[in-house]
């Protein structure tokens, strides 16, 4: 827990020589880069640098904690976190904190006193959002079936928690009959969308709960030469294959969250901690619903990415 | 063929007939076995017995069925039917264990050791001396027992090396350790000499003598009827897995043996035909040949249709010259000369592509691929010829080859399809001749040819390479078997520690100006 | 006193089974070589146990849709598989088909998307990418000696890397309907391009293995590499060309992965290499060299697309899947190794 | 017939550098051991290389803090790849340390948190969980005969599968600061205990590997199995032994594990027995069988955490990093190589 007097300690006050190191869930998914580009472009803003760094996959705590004690001997002016496990992350933080390095939280916290605040959206709220939608898509009964991309990390629990909340607690005609898991893998999540598909005939919708997910289902309509009238599809997050498809009509619609917002929020929150600010302990960045009618909407717009 | 003469002595008839009176318990008593294999009667209906402190010989040619018995014996192999009696009790041999705890032990036919592990852990693997409840190592206590019994043996070993940095014939020295270094009742040698020279082969015999001293019964196979003479009591011959006869000691002499077991005559004391090769273009021509390790200025000349003998004892660098001049061991100098043009080797394939083949002495772990058929191995270094242009294998073809080789060479197989792991050690050694004959290399070199060859097919085999000779090939022949080096150089090259010593003329070589040139360097 | 009975030949009347040696077959008919081929590998026994209780469990299972479904599903790791065969029968492995396929997929996408080249010349730069890779694994293992799953672990991990900082991170997406028909577009009806190109594969990698002399020098290498390269063969320029067919087949996978996604996935791939080997293994393929078959390889491929297809639609929860998969192949090898011990 | 004159040992100048043979080395003091094994491994210098490297690039990396945070980090690579040195010495392989570790923190969990087990008893059950899965797998192995790629490839989907539905599919947390000591605690002031354990682990695995009858067997079985058996050694046996004492290894990395992050995490484990595995290879162990060491692997296991962590502190983009470590795992293998080859 030394350390705190190496390299770049000596001159922050201004933008220039401030460093930031960003600890995230992943870096290949698309949702995370587009954190990082929101981050990097408010950091040009601020004229600090970042470094952006995450596991290969979400299940990599071990690998995550790793990074994160790899950034606080970096001694950086800041550092910004999204916790893969909240409990795992805590003598890190803590250390990060005795070494008197600002840390504040994207996406998910750790358990910790030390982090001063966090920018993240409802994901719980995401996922009845998508439900409502689904459900008025489908004339509030039916089968649905959902492919997610992780049982276990925050995000894919509470994105199908949500969901799944909200259709129990609001549509009792409407019955989930399937949930399956394909690691957010396009190809896997076709196949297992196609096998809900057949072995459910009567199914009538599917929600994906990330991009590959989503993509997923959406090559499965495909292959199985559907179309979106024969069965609804509700995604989450954004990137081209999914706008295309929404375009198309394949795709009914999807949630996004704002992770550009997250990744400009984060950053901003780092730059007022080590200015000796007090950012706003919880940032919400927000969540949408999307489809074919407000994609161009330069709200909704302003949060999509390719 | 009269077997009346030889059968007067049969002691078994004898014993059997008064079997019923006197209890004579023999050691081993072996009735009635048969053994077959898919596509094999590899026994039927064998009998031998065995008492204490006496050497039973096992003779037969290849394929014959004699590991197949020992086999039986050592629990490797269960047998179909039969009986074996062990100090007169009836026993089932249900593995190499149970054989162990009766008091049996087998030197294999082939090699079968740890090559990552040292000469003592090798010899007492499964017996270490060890302490703390058995659980730990007495590292010290091994190689101190191992030299100790290395020194009992006489043999020249050191316990700390390497097994896989040996070569064939210090490996088999490791392996007759191993199986001497167990007080056992029963001790067969499937083999043992196939890749020692005399002189090892005599200090086996001496241990040998010592062994049935002490009342160790021991079966014994060769295919060096030489041999037999020096050491067996008495000889048991089968042929074709069936059991042909017993002779006593005194009643056998080689001549006979062989007639009983390939039904004709051979000439062992011939000598080749004087051709002079001394006038015929030089084809191969190897100046200053040395490696890293050992070989130290090697130089020789072969000629057009010559057979070169290379002669000498273990170790004394015969195989490293070959595998230096072939490119499979880099040379630290050396100029090699193919007709009369230098050409640069420095991989196997540039050797076979400027007409050089090497048979190499190690056939399980060098010569083939023992999981692959028959007809595989004889064609792998001809592959290109039975190919078109596009790389199409023409499969006809290269069985109508196969074939051929089985029949010319006698190879002992259901076909040429059968896997060559399968094989009994002498039809493999056949196989591996077979491929070098089919790749038709103008220049030959046989590492240990007739390495568990039996006497019958050496015989053909000798009368094959006079003949590629005579049509022009030019051949090294390297034998650790002094008679089967006179029998078939013209000129014979004699090297010790890594030298040439000397050559000599057919005519003027002899056992002993052999060794005289083989020993050399050693005073 | 005679002793001796003179030996008569005892005519084999047991021959229960003869061992199949690799290409050995051509005087049979193809139908006796594929029944010879099917029974070798007891594989085709558990196939068929599955499709059969999959079909009795679940009305949707057996369906002209679903068996579809199972062979598209089949395409990708059945190629990674038919050419990692080839390395397998050597002795060697490939760990870098998995993320090697993505960069493969990658670099068919900068070409035909981000450089604009044209469909085929994008095709053939993919599938050139994975020969490439597999000539540098073959170079990496004879050349420089190093063993092979170590140069190919590293060539995984530079896949892998150079995936993602080619494509920025980020998915090419392919816009052209003709190059996304690779896979989808169904020359016969019915059938989706991609098992075609599965089955042309598996049947040239059939014909190279059993009918060339690239084939023997395969099974040779793995059988016995020292005493190959003592026979005169040029056991490293084979082996280099071999690493370089499997590569060929690695790009391919890659293209027809691209295809079906309409995109490269840059971060796809890892895992896909122990799927393929496990498809390879199951169906018969010994890791130590000198065996092996592509129908085997097919039916091990299939068996796991069928398992996991039918787990799925009886809707078996994801975390329980992974243990049936890892029972059914413990079964599966379990009674092929009975079988060959009985022939044994 | 002539009886030579015994031919006298040549004095081996021929013979440079003595290959060491596994527990050889008794006769030599520790100090040369030590060094003759370092020697032995090419990897060492890789190792001091790329430390030299790191730290003059940077001033972060040769800090008290960031040596003691590699060490951390090769704890749990470094307790499998110890584990897997012995089954990979026998000439197998164990794919399902990865996620069978995770089986056993899920284990551990299961019994301190849920069922309010001691401490003690929480530990050894996790650790008997993780022998449980080796002894199947040797079993597996051994007398159903299937291949050891295919045996732990079963059991790796199996424990993975096992971890979900064990676990509920959620996290399970230690409450007790004393286990979360196991692993970071520091009865050596400035290093984490999980540290000590690693140390600990290699150096019972180097006595068992080089001073035990076990060990002798390990190396035996891996350098002829069939020699061994036959030589009356019940190869099967010390083979189920063998992957038992691995899954012994793997049962501790899942404590030190569980310890490390205070909780059961049950979806980890994935890709971890490819990196133990890695480190194992480069440390110079065979995965033909029959040759190997703890050191080695201890080294290997070192090579990589450094390499990771330096490319970190010196803020190398993520998707280069593998790219790097996939070139610098071929060069250190190729040096070791080339020292191999020269010395042959
Ligand atoms: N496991 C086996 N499977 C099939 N055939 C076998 C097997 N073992 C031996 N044979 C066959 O049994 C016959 C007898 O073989 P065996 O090895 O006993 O001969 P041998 O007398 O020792 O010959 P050699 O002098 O060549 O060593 C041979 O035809 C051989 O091919
Ligand atoms: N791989 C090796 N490693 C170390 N030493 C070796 C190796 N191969 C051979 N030697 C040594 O080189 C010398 C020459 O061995 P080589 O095999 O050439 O002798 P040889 O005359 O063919 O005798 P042999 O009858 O044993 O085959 C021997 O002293 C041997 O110990
Ligand atoms: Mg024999
Ligand atoms: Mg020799």
């Amino acid at each position: 827990a030394q350390g705190g007097d190496a390299g770049s300690g000596g001159d922050a006050g201004g933008g220039e020589g401030i460093e930031i190191a960003m600890i995230s869930k992943g870096f290949q998914h698309q949702f995370w880069q587009a954190v990082k580009t929101g981050a990097e472009q408010r950091a040009e803003e601020l004229g600090v640098t970042i470094t952006f760094e995450g596991p290969a996959s979400e299940t990599e705590v071990d690998a995550q904690l790793q990074m994160l004690q790899a950034a606080i001997d970096r001694s950086p002016d800041a550092i910004a976190y999204a916790a893969l496990d909240p409990e795992a992350c805590i003598p890190l933080i803590d250390a990060a904190g005795a070494a008197d390095i600002p840390v504040v939280q994207f996406d998910a916290g750790c358990d910790s006193d030390v982090p001063v605040s966090i920018a993240k959206t409802d994901s719980l709220g995401a996922g009845a959002l998508a439900a409502d939608h689904m459900a008025e898509l489908m004339g509030g009964e039916g089968e649905v079936a959902i492919v997610g991309h992780s049982q276990i990390n925050s995000t894919g629990v509470e994105r199908r928690d949500g969901f799944v909340d909200q259709m129990e607690a609001e549509y009792p005609d409407i019955e989930i009959v399937d949930i399956q898991y394909g690691d957010g893998d396009h190809l896997k999540s076709a196949d297992i969308a196609k096998a809900m598909i057949a072995a459910h005939p009567d199914l009538k919708g599917i929600y994906g709960t990330n991009e590959g997910s989503a993509v997923g289902v959406v090559n499965a309509l495909t292959e199985l030469s559907l179309t979106g009238d024969d069965l609804t599809v509700i995604g989450f997050d954004s990137g081209k294959a999914q706008m295309d498809a929404i375009t198309n009509g394949l795709m009914a619609g999807a949630i996004t969250q704002n992770p550009i917002g997250i990744g400009a929020e984060t950053v901003q929150a780092a730059f007022d901690a080590i200015n000796g600010e007090t950012p706003e302990e919880v940032i919400d960045t927000g969540y949408f619903f999307y489809d074919a009618d407000n994609m161009t909407d330069e709200e909704i717009a302003a949060v999509l990415y390719e | 063929m009269s077997l009346e003469s030889v059968g007067t002595a049969d002691r078994s008839r004898n014993l059997s007939n008064e079997a019923g009176s006197i209890v004579t318990t023999k050691l081993l008593e072996v009735q009635g076995i048969s053994k077959s294999f898919p596509g094999v009667q590899a026994l039927k209906d064998v009998q031998f017995e065995l008492d204490r402190g006496e050497v039973l010989a096992l003779v037969g040619e290849n394929g014959a069925g004699k590991s197949s018995l020992m086999k039986i014996l050592s629990g490797i192999y269960t047998r179909d039917e039969g009986t074996i009696s062990f100090e007169g009790r009836p026993v089932e041999i249900e593995g190499p264990r149970a054989a162990q705890a009766l008091g049996i032990s087998i030197i294999h036919q082939e090699m079968n050791l740890m090559p990552h592990l040292t000469v003592a852990q090798n010899i007492y693997i499964g017996r270490e001396p060890r302490s703390l409840g058995g659980f730990a190592l007495r590292e010290r206590a091994l190689n101190k027992k191992t030299a100790e019994l290395l020194a009992r043996l006489r043999i020249d070993l050191d316990p700390r090396q390497e097994v896989g940095e040996l070569t064939v014939a210090k490996q088999q020295m490791v392996e007759i350790a191993k199986a001497l270094s167990v007080d056992s009742k029963v001790l067969i040698m499937d083999e043992p000499t196939s890749s020692l020279t005399a002189s090892e082969s005599e200090t086996l015999f001496r241990l040998i003598e010592g062994l049935k001293a002490d009342g160790t019964g021991i079966i014994y196979i060769s295919h060096r009827m030489e041999e037999l003479g020096r050491i067996a009591d008495r000889v048991t011959v089968i042929r074709d897995g069936r059991y042909v006869g017993t002779l006593a000691k005194g009643s056998f002499d080689v001549p006979t043996i062989i007639e009983m077991m390939v039904g004709r005559h051979i000439d062992e004391n011939a000598r080749p035909t004087a051709i002079d090769t001394h006038d015929n273009d030089v084809v191969l021509k190897v100046e200053d040949l040395s490696t890293r390790n050992f070989i130290n200025g090697v130089s020789f000349e072969l000629r057009r249709g010559e057979i070169l003998g290379f002669a000498g004892l273990m170790g004394a660098g015969r195989t490293e010259v070959a595998r230096a001049i072939i490119g499979a061991d880099p040379r630290t100098s050396g100029t090699i000369t193919v007709n009369g043009k230098v050409v640069s080797i420095t991989k196997p394939t540039d050797a076979v592509r400027h007409g050089i083949g090497y048979l190499s002495e190690d056939r399980k772990s060098l010569g083939l691929l023992l999981g692959q058929t028959v007809s595989e191995n004889i064609l792998l270094p001809s592959l290109p010829n039975f190919s078109n242009a596009l790389g199409f294998m023409q499969p006809a073809k290269g069985r109508n080859v196969a074939k051929r080789y089985v029949d010319q060479l006698k190879i002992k197989t259901p076909s040429v399809q059968q896997v060559t792991k399968l094989l009994s050690g002498g039809n493999q050694q056949k196989v591996v001749i077979a491929k070098w004959l089919e790749r038709d290399c103008d220049i030959l070199i046989f590492d240990e040819p007739t390495r568990g060859i039996d006497v019958g097919a050496k015989d053909e085999i000798y009368a094959l390479l006079t003949d590629l000779a005579a049509r022009g090939k030019s051949i090294i022949v390297i034998s650790s078997e002094l008679p089967e080096v006179l029998r078939l150089s013209h000129r014979i090259a004699v090297m010790a520690t890594g030298r040439i010593t000397g050559f000599l003329d057919n005519e003027k070589a002899s056992q002993n100006t052999i060794m005289e040139l083989a020993t050399r360097g050693h005073e | 006193m005679t002793t001796s009975t003179p030996p008569t030949p005892t005519p084999s009347a047991k021959n229960p089974e003869q061992i199949n040696p690799p290409g050995g077959a051509e005087r049979r008919g193809i139908g006796q070589v594929l029944r010879s081929q099917l029974q070798q590998s007891l594989a085709f026994a558990t196939l068929v146990v599955l499709i059969i209780f999959f079909s009795v469990s679940s009305s949707s299972f057996f369906t002209v849709s679903n068996i579809s479904g199972i062979l598209l599903s089949t395409a990708v790791i059945g190629i990674l598989a038919v050419g990692t065969t080839f390395v397998i029968i050597t002795g060697g492995i490939d760990l870098s088909i998995g993320t090697g396929m993505t960069l493969c997929a990658v670099m068919t996408g900068v070409f035909i998307t981000n450089m604009g080249l044209p469909l085929v010349v994008g095709v053939i730069g993919g599938i050139a990418t994975g020969a490439l890779m597999g000539f540098i694994n073959g170079f990496n293992i004879t050349f420089l000696g190093l063993p092979p799953f170590i140069a190919t672990l590293a060539m995984m991990l530079i896949a892998q890397g150079l995936a993602l900082v080619i494509s920025g991170v980020a998915p090419i997406y392919f816009a052209e309907q003709a190059f996304k028909d690779i896979a989808l577009g169904t020359l016969i009806p019915g059938l989706p391009n991609a098992v075609l190109i599965l089955f042309l594969c598996a049947l040239v990698a059939y014909v190279v293995l059993s009918k060339t002399i690239l084939g023997r020098y395969t099974f040779a290498i793995g059988s016995n590499e020292e005493a190959t390269r003592l026979s005169g063969v040029n056991t490293r320029k084979w082996t280099i060309l071999i690493y370089t067919v499997a590569g060929i087949f690695t790009g391919i996978a890659g293209v027809v992965i691209a295809a079906r996604l309409g995109s490269a996935q840059p971060q796809l791939g890892t895992g896909y290499e122990l799927q393929a080997i496990a498809a390879v293994i199951i169906g018969g393929t010994s890791l130590l060299g000198g065996r092996g078959s592509i129908l085997g390889t097919l039916i091990g491929a299939l068996i796991m697309s069928v398992l996991i297809n039918g787990l799925r639609i009886l809707s078996i929860q994801t975390e329980w899947q992974n243990v049936v998969v890892g029972i059914v192949i413990l079964v599966a090898v379990f009674t092929d190794s009975l079988r060959r011990r009985r022939e044994a």
